[in-house]
């Protein structure tokens, strides 16, 4: 009974950020989408990321390419497409978006 | 594996139209099945048919238009989202004695219920938020 | 077809914008549809059930009034992030509904219990 | 004093068009001049003769029309972020081939240019803000 | 030459408020609107208020009264209404607009 | 009619919404009109220069090449809030076009000493 979460926002939305971080359970994944993909880039959110305990991190590849990111990524996340992001929503019992 | 999609965000001013086109069709084409796509919020100016946006630029009521038409997929506006923000068909613009109208098949004009049975449905459902 | 329970998350304050009336529209209807529904306020959302709401002036619908009603809606379950209303100095008994505190880990296991989790 | 009024806010997403209307009503009510109310972004969609709210709510639309009608001000909705969004008048349906149209006069469409001039000319520039 | 600074989010939006703050000069007025008065009846903000040298703070009472605000104001701030807000916006050389 | 010169300021990050791309319009307008433009980037807003863009999969415009084009426009005063830069590591030379980094003082300056400034 596990959660893919999605979330699109920047970081500069720190309670939006903090409020998905503390609900991710281990056995969740991440999965951060559009202007969320920031987080990635960033050192203050990296550092959080990467403490969460058996949590799969995910980047939308379209949204990393179009904002100019893909050497930035200051993340062990994955970069997944379209249809990965479809395969990881059966793979979970359900996706809760924060946005 | 069924799926619905709930749309929240601005359909110009928000990426999430897209993405949530983006999915879906990633959906169809990985042989899982649509039940429903709800429009809600600002998301439902995307039913508009009078949205003509640069030549050079994203069409996104064209595109939903054609995805849906493509598959014969459900694609429903939330009628008290879309009458108070001046979305609204023929019947509708008959019923409120308006001279016209600017949203029309394959955008169908229904209430909330239409999320909850999507949210029964459906094995998995999927928002796309504001 | 087995019963779906839905969680329902609110984040924002009411009248600045249309989330929590949308959301709580949702509500209404599930509830209306038979689906047991769960409603947590975190965020800027604890600020839905004061009491002391007048918007007659910006000429808004009172959100006490929406909100006194959800029990009549068979909508019983309330909860309230007990950070969020902490650093708002919101306090039970200026609430229009009873509500419970929970916090952050009570929250995630909500969210892994419920079968829909819809956050606003 | 002069004034000119920006509004960038969503029209039924956000307070910020009423809150707008508010301080115009009072800016006029305090013998001030209106120069410009300009809306921009989401707010162009308080233009749309085709909102129907319910009964009970508010009527953005309505109000402001009938605050430009009776203090005779100048509304100008611009053309770029209207035509986007699926807010046209008769003329832009036409050039646009679209069937009916939704916006009409006291709203005038037009560009951004009518924001710059309103810059120069007014004392105060106020935005009302998404 | 000094400015009057509206602001119609609540605090929760930490980036806005800080940039918003630290804009701002004395003599210039800052008037909360919308959710912005939600931040008067927040001690953790209004402390940054209230340290700020030479500034005038208001709040709408409009958008107080519809919050249900009134007997939670932890902050000297006057309670205006619309045409005083036309009058403050005349009394400064500029209005900036915080959103 | 004496001239008024505009500062805009701009907090959006590109992409996720369309504040950006309407702040920048409103710039080249107004430099079109003739009116001196100070573009101010805070917030999420420099992520807008980055020169490695590529919105094509996501079926935006380029503000790679909206924003290198500004100087053509003779929209050359481009400043960058320093502690905005910092967060999110950007450096001067991963920008399509020069920049000036600011402090949160010579913003309030900035802010002071122009007649008209819009914020988005």
């Amino acid at each position: 009974m596990t959660t893919l979460h999605t979330i699109n926002k920047a970081p500069s939305d720190t309670s939006l950020w903090q409020s998905c971080l503390s609900a991710i359970l281990p056995g969740d994944a991440l999965l951060m989408i559009e202007n969320g993909v920031y987080a990635a880039s960033q050192t203050s959110i990296t550092r959080q990321l990467q403490s969460m305990h058996d949590v799969s991190l995910y980047l939308l590849s379209a949204d990393i390419e179009a904002r100019g990111l893909t050497d930035q990524i200051r993340t062990d996340a994955t970069l997944i497409d379209d249809q990965q992001f479809v395969e990881l929503s059966c793979q979970h019992a359900k996706v809760v978006s924060w946005f | 594996m069924i799926f619905s999609i709930l749309i929240y965000g601005s359909a110009h001013n928000s990426q999430s139209v897209h993405s949530a086109y983006r999915f879906t069709d990633s959906v169809l084409r990985s042989g899982h099945q649509i039940h429903r796509v709800f429009f809600y919020g600002e998301s439902v100016h995307a039913a508009s048919i009078l949205s003509a946006p640069p030549r050079d630029e994203l069409n996104i009521h064209q595109l939903w238009k054609d995805l849906a038409e493509t598959h014969q997929l459900d694609i429903v506006v939330c009628i008290a989202a879309a009458l108070k923000r001046g979305v609204m068909n023929e019947a509708e613009a008959r019923r409120h004695e308006k001279a016209s109208f600017n949203t029309q098949a394959p955008f169908e004009l229904s209430g909330l219920g239409q999320l909850s049975e999507a949210a029964i449905i459906s094995d998995r459902l999927v928002t796309f938020g504001a | 077809m087995s019963q779906k329970n839905i969680l329902l998350i609110l984040s924002h304050a009411p009248y600045g914008d249309a989330y929590a009336k949308e959301a709580l529209d949702i509500a209404l209807t599930a509830a209306a549809f038979g689906l047991p529904v769960s409603l947590l306020l975190t965020q800027d959302a604890p600020y839905l059930l004061l009491k002391s709401q007048q918007p007659q002036q910006i000429q808004q619908k009172n959100f006490a009034n929406i909100c006194s009603a959800l029990p009549m809606y068979d909508i019983e379950n309330i909860y309230i992030e007990a950070r969020a209303a902490q650093t708002k100095r919101i306090t039970l008994d200026q609430l229009v509904v009873p509500a419970t505190f929970v916090n952050q880990a009570d929250i995630a296991l909500m969210i892994r219990d419920h079968d829909v989790v819809l956050r606003f």
